[in-house]
C-alpha cells in the first residue's frame, strides 16, 4: 500500500469479540474488499486517540475501532470507555478539519461475521469516496464541503 | 436516510384538530356512507378531516415485485400534497395523513415505508416525477382507527349520546390493516382495536377467529362464488357466536361481506342475512348525529330494522 | 536478534490464493530475519518440529508464523516456542488465512500483498517483544455452582466426591429443576422422579456440599482463584424446627395454582414444593400469604406444634470466597402465549407439553386432574425454529418428548387418536430412531406439516387444527379434544440473571456462550467460569449430565494442581514518567491500579494479580508511563507503521 | 400418471428470476406447510402455496401452468406466519408477473356483465386490473 491511489484502512479489533468476528467472516468465506489491515488488541479500550491520530498521520484513509457490544465487554466496561474516547476524538477531528467519519466505532460480536463484512465494505466505500487524507489542516475538497 | 418519528400528540377532544385526510376513489362512489359518517363522527370529536387537495388515486395493491417502482409514484404524489398543505398553511406542522379505506392505507403506508427505508428508491421516484417538488420522507400514514386510539377510547365514550346498548357486533378486520406486520396497526392474529372502539360506543363485541380471515378481496371481480363462500364462513361464524351485525373499515370487505350476501343466499339456503356496518356509521349513531350522514341506502342488507328493534333509530 | 519466519500452506487453504513464493521472498528481505520456511501444515508435528529445531540450530530468538488465526493455533505455537526454551511471548502470528486467503479468494494478488503486510506487522511487533514469563498463582478448591437442576446437582456431586468444597445455590425452594416435573424420560422411559430423587437426596448427604436454596447470587467480583460472591438468601418464614407435619397447610385459607403442577392443582401459601423436594421443608410464599401482605390471618403460626413459623425472618446476605464457578441455571419453557395463533391461555383445551407431563404422572398415580379426551394432537416446534417470534434455533428435545408423551398416551389407552404434527422429526440421539419407530408401531400418527392455526369452538370447547400434510399435499382441518403444544426452550430469566451478575457472553439465541463450540464446550470467555446443561443451549438429560461432569472436570483441572499460570500481559508503570495523576486508577474495571507515595512522589502501581490486561489504563495515561506488556505503545505504533507500508528504519 | 422431471442447472435461471422479482430467497423455504394450512383460499387452488414454493425451488416452470397463484388474494396471511419469514405473497406476485409481463392477461374485463361492473367498488376493479392484467 505505498501509492496513495488505493484506500488504506486500519481496523483495531478487540481480541474477544471483533477479532473473532473478523475470523468468523473469514471462516464463512465472506468476501471483503482487501484494503484493510487488522491489528489486534486485547480490548478496544487499549486503542488511545493518540494512536488513532498517529495512524491517520501515517497515511490511513480511515480507522475502524471494533469492540464487543455494550454489556458484553470481556473487561466489563472497557467498551464504554472506548465509546467516550472516540466521541471526544471525533470532536477534535472536526476542529482539525478532518471528516469525523474517518474514525468509525462498531460493536461486532464473535458470531457477527456478516456484520464485520458489511462494516468493512461500507467503510472502504465511504473512505474511497472521501479519498486520501491530506495533513495537516488541508482537508480534501469533499471534506471541506 | 434517517427519519425521525413524529410524536403523536394526545388529543383532548375539545381542541380543533385539522389533519390531512386521503379519501380514495371508492369513498367518493360506492362507499360514500363510509366517508360521510366518518367525517361527521370525527367532527363530533373535534377532528377536522381535511381532504387533501388534488389527491390522486393511490393505485391500490401496488405490485409486490421488487423491481416495480413506477407504481409507487402515485402514492408519493399524495405525500407531496401533504407537504404542500403544510407549506400553504392549510395545516400546521401536521405530517400525518389519515385514511379510512383500509386498502388505500395499506398501499400508501407500504410505499412510504419503502421510500423511507431506501434512499435510492426515494431519489429515483423524486427524479421520475415531472414538475413536482421532492418528497422528503416526513409523512406518516395513519389509519383512522389509529387516530381514534391515540385520542383515547374514553374520550369517545364521553362523546356517546346514545349508547349502542344490547347491539351485538362482530368486528371484522380483514387483511389490509393487519398485514404484513410492518404495515399492520394491530396484532395480526388477535386484533382488538375495533373491539375497544365498539365497547366504548356501548355495543357488545363478538369475537371470532374469522375476524382476521381474508374476504377474498379483488377475487370478487372474477370469482364471485369463491368470495361468497368465504363470506358465508365469516358471516355464519359470527352469527353462530351470537352477532347481530358486522363492523368493518374497508369498502372492499364491506362489499364482499354485504353485497355478496346475494350470492351466499343463492348457494346456502340456511343462510340468514346479517347487516354489515362501517364502524363509523355506528359511531355516528352513538353520537346521535344527523341521519343524513348514516347513508344506509348504500348498505345491501338494510340495518334499519335491527337498529329500530334496539330503539337506536326511529 | 534472529527472527524465524514460517509460512503455512494450510493444505491449500492458504497456498491456493496467496503466492507463497512471493511471500517468503519478501520476508527474506526484512531486517533481522534469519530463517524463512514454508510448510504444508505448520500445526502438524512436522511443522512444529521445524520451529523447534530451527530455534536450537539457528539460535532464533523471535518467531513469526504466518498461518491461521492466533485464536485457532496461537497456543499451539506458543507452547512449541516455550518448549524450545524461549519465552512464549517472543512469538507472533500473521493471520493470512482468515484475513487473506479466505475473505479475498477472488483477488489473489491483493491477498498476497496483504499477506506481505501482515507478516511485516508481525515482524514489527516481534522485534519489540520482551521475554515475558508466566507467573503462577495459588488456587484453592472451592467451587460455586449456580442452579440445582440435574446439571447443577451432577456437577456438585462430582466435585464433592472428588473432595472439592462446593457451594450450591438454587433460586427455588427445592433442588431438582425441570426434570423433577417430568413423567418418564425418553428414550428408555425411566421414571424421572425415581432416577432423580436419589441424586437429590445425595446432595445434603454429601459433606462437601453446602446447599443454599431460595437463594440467588447477587454480586460476584474478583477473578479465577479469587472470586468474591455475595449470596442473597431469601426468607422462607419457616425455620428449621419444621418437621413437615403439614398441619399448617390445612389451616391456610389461600388457594393458588401450583406452579410445579403447571396450574393443574392448587396449593396453599404455606407449602412444600412437591413430595420429594430437597430440602423437604415448608415455606411461605410471601407474595400470596395474607399475613405477610396485610398483617391478618397467621393461622399457620397458631397451629404449628413446633413453633416453626417465623414471620420476622429477613433476607440474609452470605459472603463466600471461591476459586471457580459453574453456571447451571437451565432453561424456561417458551411462553406459548406469545404464539397467538395457537390460542394458549384463551382456549382451555390447548395446553403445554409440561402440563401433559404432569397429567401423565397424575393418571399413572390414579389421581387424574383433568380429562385428556379421546383425540389428542401435538403441535411441534412451538417457539422454536420460528423467526416470526424471533427464535431461530431448534430446541432439540421436543421431537423426542412428543414421541414419548404420544406413545405413553396411546399405550395407556389404545383407543385414543394421537397425532403429532411436526416440521421435521429430529431423532438423532442414541436409541432415538428406535424409539420413534416404537411410537409409530404403537399407532401414533405422525403428520409432516406445521400447524397454521388452532381455533376453538366457544360452545363445545373442541379445538380445530388447520395444517397441510406436506407429504400427502392435503389440507387437514380436524377437531380434537386436546391440543398439546410442544414448547421449546428459552434461556429463561434465571439464566439471564446469572449471566448479568457474572457478565457472561451470550450466543445469538440468548443461551450462554461457550469458549469454543468444538473444543471448549463447557468453558467460557471468563477465566474460571464454566457452563453446563440447558443454560448453554437446548439439550436432553443425557447430554446435560455429560456436560455437567465435563464442567466439573474442567474446574478440577484448574484447581487440582494448587497453582495456575497467569498471563504476563499486564500493565506496568514507569515510575519516572508517572505524574501520579490517577487517570489509570479511574479507568481500571478491576481496581487493579492504585496510587501510592514513593520517595515523596505520588505514583501509580499495578497489582499484577488483579490486572486482567485490558490495556485501558495504558491508553488513558497522559504521560506514557503506563504500558501494557506485549501491547506497548511503541509496539502498536510499529504495527500501524508496518500495516501502512512505512519503511522500517 | 407420474411425470418425470429433469433437474438441470438451467432450472436455476427460473429460480433466480423468481428470487429477483420477489426479493425473496425461495430456497429458504423448509416446506413446513404453514402457508398452505392457513391460506383462506387454498380450497380453491389446484396446488398449495408450499407446493408452488417447492416447484420454484426446483426451478420447474410448470408452476406457471397452475391456477393457484391467480386464486391467491394477496392477503398476507402466509407472509405473517412463515417461520422462515419468507414473503410468500411476494412469490405469488412474482409468478403472476412473469406471465403478465408477457402481455398475457388473466382477466377479460369486457367479459364482466354491465350490471356487475356498475355495482363493483372502484378498488375491486382497480386492484383486479393490477393483479390480473399486464
Ligand atoms: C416437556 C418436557 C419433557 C422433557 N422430557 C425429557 C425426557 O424425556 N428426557 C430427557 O432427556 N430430557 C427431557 N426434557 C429435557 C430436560 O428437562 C432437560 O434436559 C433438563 O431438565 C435440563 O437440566 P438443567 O439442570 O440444565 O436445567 P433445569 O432443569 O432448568 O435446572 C436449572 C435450575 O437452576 C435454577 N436456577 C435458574 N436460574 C438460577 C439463578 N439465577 N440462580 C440460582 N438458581 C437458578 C432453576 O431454578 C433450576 O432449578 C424435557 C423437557 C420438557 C420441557
Ligand atoms: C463424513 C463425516 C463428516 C463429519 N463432519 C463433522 C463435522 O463437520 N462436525 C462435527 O462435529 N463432527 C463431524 N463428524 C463426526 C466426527 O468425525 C466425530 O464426532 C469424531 O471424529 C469422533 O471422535 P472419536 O475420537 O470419538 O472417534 P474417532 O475419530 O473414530 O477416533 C477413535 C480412535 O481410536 C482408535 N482406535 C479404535 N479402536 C482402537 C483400539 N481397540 N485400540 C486402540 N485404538 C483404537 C482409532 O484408530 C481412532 O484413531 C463427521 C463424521 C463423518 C463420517
Ligand atoms: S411449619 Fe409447623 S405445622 Fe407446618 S409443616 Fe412445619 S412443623 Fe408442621
Ligand atoms: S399466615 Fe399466610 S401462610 Fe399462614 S395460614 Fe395465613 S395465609 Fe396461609
Ligand atoms: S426438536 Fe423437533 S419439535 Fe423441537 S424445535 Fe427441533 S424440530 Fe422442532
Ligand atoms: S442418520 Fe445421519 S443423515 Fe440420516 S437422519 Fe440421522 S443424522 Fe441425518
Ligand atoms: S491493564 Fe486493564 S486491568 Fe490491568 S491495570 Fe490497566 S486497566 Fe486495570
Ligand atoms: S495515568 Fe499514567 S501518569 Fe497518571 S497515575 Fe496512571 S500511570 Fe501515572
Ligand atoms: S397471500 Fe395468497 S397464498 Fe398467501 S395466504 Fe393469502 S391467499 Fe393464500
Ligand atoms: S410457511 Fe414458509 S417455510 Fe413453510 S412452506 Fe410456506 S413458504 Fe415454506
Amino acid at each position: 500500500m505505498k501509492t496513495n491511489t488505493e484506500p488504506k484502512i486500519v481496523a483495531f479489533c478487540c481480541n474477544w469479540c471483533s477479532y473473532a468476528g473478523a475470523d468468523a467472516a473469514g471462516t464463512s468465506r465472506l468476501q471483503m474488499k482487501p484494503h484493510f489491515r487488522v491489528i489486534r488488541a486485547m480490548c478496544s479500550s487499549r486503542i488511545d486517540p493518540e494512536l488513532i491520530l498517529d495512524t491517520l498521520k501515517k497515511g490511513a484513509w480511515g480507522v475502524l475501532v471494533a469492540g464487543c457490544h455494550p454489556g458484553d465487554c470481556h473487561y466489563v466496561t472497557g467498551n464504554y470507555r472506548t465509546q467516550k474516547r472516540i466521541a471526544l476524538l471525533k470532536n477534535l477531528l472536526t476542529e482539525l478539519g478532518i471528516a469525523p467519519q474517518r474514525v468509525r466505532l462498531e460493536w461486532i460480536s464473535a458470531n457477527e461475521g456478516g456484520k464485520f463484512q458489511k462494516v468493512i465494505n461500507e467503510f472502504i466505500d465511504e473512505m474511497t469516496s472521501l479519498g486520501p487524507l491530506q495533513l495537516p489542516g488541508r482537508p480534501t475538497a469533499k471534506e471541506a464541503s | 436516510m434517517t427519519t425521525t418519528k413524529t410524536e403523536t400528540p394526545k388529543l383532548t377532544g375539545t381542541e380543533n384538530i385539522k389533519i390531512p385526510y386521503y379519501p380514495g376513489c371508492t369513498l367518493k362512489t360506492t362507499a360514500k356512507n363510509f366517508e360521510n359518517s366518518a367525517v361527521a363522527a370525527a367532527r363530533a370529536l373535534g377532528i377536522e378531516l381535511l381532504e387533501i387537495p388534488r389527491w390522486n388515486c393511490c393505485g391500490t395493491v401496488f405490485s409486490l415485485t421488487d423491481d416495480d417502482l413506477i407504481h409507487h409514484v402515485a402514492s408519493v404524489r399524495n405525500f407531496i400534497r401533504v407537504q404542500e398543505m403544510n407549506d400553504y398553511g392549510l395545516v400546521k406542522n401536521e405530517n400525518r395523513l389519515v385514511t379510512l379505506c383500509a386498502m388505500c392505507f395499506n398501499t400508501l403506508k407500504s410505499t412510504n415505508l419503502r421510500v423511507k427505508n431506501n434512499a435510492e428508491d426515494l431519489k429515483k421516484i423524486n427524479d421520475l416525477m415531472y414538475r413536482e417538488e421532492n418528497y422528503g420522507g416526513k409523512v406518516e400514514v395513519l389509519h383512522f382507527l389509529e387516530l381514534l386510539k391515540s385520542l383515547g377510547f374514553e374520550k369517545i365514550r364521553d362523546r356517546v349520546k346514545k349508547p349502542l346498548k344490547g347491539l351485538k357486533i362482530a368486528p371484522y378486520y380483514g387483511c389490509m390493516i393487519l398485514r404484513p406486520q410492518e404495515i399492520g396497526i394491530d396484532d395480526p392474529e388477535d386484533p382488538t382495536i375495533q373491539r375497544d372502539l365498539l365497547l366504548s360506543l356501548g355495543a357488545d363485541s363478538v369475537d371470532t377467529p374469522y375476524k382476521r380471515v381474508c374476504c377474498g378481496s379483488y377475487q370478487t371481480v372474477k370469482e364471485k362464488n369463491i368470495v361468497a363462500e368465504l363470506a358465508y364462513d365469516i358471516l355464519s361464524h359470527a352469527r353462530k357466536e351470537g352477532a347481530e351485525a358486522m363492523a368493518t373499515v374497508c369498502p372492499l370487505c364491506a362489499f364482499n361481506l354485504d353485497h355478496r350476501q346475494k350470492e351466499v343466499k343463492a348457494s346456502h339456503s340456511d343462510f340468514e342475512e346479517i347487516p354489515v356496518f362501517y364502524v363509523t356509521q355506528l359511531m355516528a349513531i352513538a353520537f346521535a348525529l344527523e341521519n343524513e350522514c348514516y347513508g344506509f341506502d348504500q348498505n345491501y342488507v338494510d340495518p334499519r330494522p335491527l337498529l329500530a328493534s334496539k330503539s337506536l333509530i326511529k | 536478534m534472529k527472527i524465524g519466519v514460517y509460512v503455512c500452506h494450510c493444505g491449500g487453504n492458504i497456498s491456493e490464493v496467496v503466492d507463497i513464493k512471493k511471500l517468503t521472498a519478501s520476508a527474506e528481505q526484512q531486517s533481522e530475519v534469519a530463517v524463512v520456511r514454508d510448510n504444508a501444515h505448520m500445526c502438524s508435528d512436522v511443522g512444529r518440529n521445524l520451529v523447534l529445531e530451527d530455534i536450537k540450530k539457528h539460535k532464533l530468538d523471535r518467531i513469526v508464523v504466518a498461518a491461521c488465526s492466533p485464536q485457532f493455533h496461537g497456543k499451539t505455537f506458543m507452547d512449541i516456542v516455550e518448549k524450545a526454551g524461549l519465552s512464549p511471548y517472543v512469538f507472533e502470528m500473521a493471520n493470512i488465512r482468515e484475513q487473506c486467503s479466505w475473505p479475498h479468494f477472488n483477488e489473489p494478488d491483493l491477498a498476497t500483498k496483504k499477506a506481505k503486510d501482515l507478516v511485516s506487522v508481525a515482524l514489527a511487533k516481534a522485534r519489540l517483544d520482551e521475554s515475558l514469563s508466566r507467573k503462577t498463582m495459588p488456587i484453592g478448591k472451592r467451587v460455586l455452582v449456580v442452579g440445582a437442576g440435574i446439571a447443577g446437582i451432577q456437577a456438585a456431586l462430582d466435585l464433592g466426591d472428588a473432595g472439592f468444597e462446593v457451594y450450591l445455590v438454587e433460586k427455588e425452594a427445592t433442588i431438582g429443576g425441570k426434570m423433577a416435573q417430568l413423567s418418564r424420560t425418553f428414550p428408555t422411559e425411566d421414571c424421572a422422579a425415581c432416577i432423580l430423587s436419589p441424586k437429590m437426596a445425595d446432595v445434603p448427604a454429601n459433606p462437601n456440599i453446602t446447599l443454599f436454596t431460595n437463594s440467588e447470587i447477587e454480586k460476584v467480583s474478583g477473578f479465577l482463584g479469587n472470586f468474591e460472591v455475595i449470596i442473597n438468601k431469601k426468607p422462607t418464614y419457616v425455620n428449621d424446627q419444621c418437621v413437615a407435619c403439614g398441619v399448617c397447610e390445612e389451616k391456610c385459607p389461600v388457594k393458588i395454582p401450583n406452579e410445579f403442577e403447571q396450574g393443574l392443582t392448587n396449593r396453599r401459601a404455606i407449602y412444600v414444593p412437591f413430595e420429594f423436594a430437597v430440602p423437604y421443608r415448608y415455606l411461605i410464599d410471601e407474595s400470596n400469604c395474607i399475613y405477610l401482605k396485610k398483617g391478618k390471618c397467621g393461622n399457620c403460626k397458631k397451629v404449628c406444634p413446633h413453633d416453626a413459623v417465623d414471620f420476622d425472618q429477613k433476607a440474609e446476605k452470605v459472603e463466600l470466597k471461591v476459586d471457580t464457578i459453574i453456571v447451571a441455571t437451565g432453561y424456561d419453557i417458551f411462553d406459548a402465549k406469545e404464539k397467538k395463533v395457537y390460542g394458549f391461555g384463551t382456549n382451555k383445551n390447548v395446553i403445554t407439553s409440561l402440563a401433559m407431563e404432569r397429567m401423565i404422572v397424575h393418571e399413572a398415580e390414579g389421581r387424574a386432574t383433568r380429562e385428556i379426551g379421546k383425540r389428542v394432537a401435538f403441535i411441534q416446534c412451538v417457539g422454536s425454529r420460528d423467526e416470526q417470534i424471533g427464535n431461530e434455533y431448534c430446541s432439540r428435545i421436543c421431537c423426542m418428548y412428543a414421541t414419548k408423551l404420544s406413545q405413553l398416551l396411546k399405550r395407556a389407552d389404545p383407543k385414543k387418536d394421537v397425532y403429532v404434527f411436526y416440521t421435521d422429526l429430529r431423532a438423532f440421539g442414541k436409541g432415538f430412531e428406535e424409539y420413534y419407530k416404537r411410537a409409530q408401531k404403537t399407532g401414533v400418527k405422525f403428520i409432516r406439516g406445521r400447524v397454521a392455526e388452532v381455533n376453538e369452538d366457544s360452545k363445545t370447547g373442541r379445538v380445530t387444527i388447520k395444517a397441510e400434510d406436506t407429504l400427502a399435499r392435503q389440507i387437514i382441518e380436524s377437531e380434537f379434544d386436546l391440543v398439546v403444544l410442544s414448547v421449546g426452550m428459552t434461556p429463561g430469566a434465571g439464566t439471564r440473571q446469572a449471566a448479568e451478575v457474572l457478565r457472561m457472553t451470550k450466543s445469538p439465541g440468548g443461551f450462554l456462550q461457550e469458549a469454543h463450540p468444538k473444543f471448549k464446550p463447557v468453558d467460557t470467555l471468563n477465566d474460571g467460569v464454566f457452563i453446563c446443561g440447558c443454560a448453554q443451549g437446548p439439550k436432553d438429560i443425557p447430554d446435560t449430565v455429560a456436560q455437567a461432569s465435563a464442567a466439573a472436570s474442567r474446574a478440577i483441572r484448574l484447581m487440582n494442581k494448587g497453582v495456575y499460570a497467569v498471563e504476563p500481559i499486564t500493565a506496568v508503570v514507569d515510575e519516572d514518567l508517572c505524574s501520579g495523576c490517577g487517570t489509570c486508577v479511574s479507568v481500571c474495571p478491576y481496581e487493579a491500579v492504585k496510587t501510592e507515595i514513593k520517595d515523596d512522589k505520588r505514583v501509580a502501581k499495578v497489582n499484577e494479580m488483579l490486572c486482567q490486561g485490558c490495556g485501558s489504563c495504558s491508553a488513558a495515561c497522559p504521560s506514557g508511563a503506563s504500558q501494557q506488556h506485549w501491547f506497548m505503545n511503541k509496539q502498536l505504533k510499529a504495527m500501524v507503521g508496518a500495516a501502512l507500508g512505512e519503511e522500517e528504519k | 400418471m407420474i411425470k418425470k422431471v429433469e433437474i438441470t442447472p438451467e432450472n436455476d435461471k427460473f429460480l433466480n428470476k423468481v428470487n429477483e422479482l420477489s426479493g425473496q430467497v425461495v430456497t429458504l423455504c423448509e416446506q413446513c406447510g404453514t402457508c398452505s394450512g392457513g391460506c383462506p383460499l387454498v380450497a380453491e387452488m389446484d396446488i398449495t402455496p408450499s407446493q408452488w414454493m417447492r416447484l420454484v425451488q426446483l426451478g420447474l416452470k410448470e408452476v406457471l401452468d397452475y391456477k393457484a397463484v391467480w386464486v391467491c388474494a394477496s392477503c398476507f396471511t402466509c407472509t405473517v406466519r412463515c417461520p422462515r419469514k419468507i414473503d410468500v405473497s411476494k412469490v405469488a406476485e412474482a409468478l403472476r408477473q412473469i406471465i403478465l409481463r408477457k402481455a398475457i392477461d388473466y382477466i377479460d374485463l369486457k367479459a364482466i356483465p354491465k350490471e356487475e361492473l356498475a355495482c363493483l367498488p372502484q378498488i375491486a376493479l382497480v386492484s383486479a386490473c393490477r393483479k390480473f392484467t399486464g
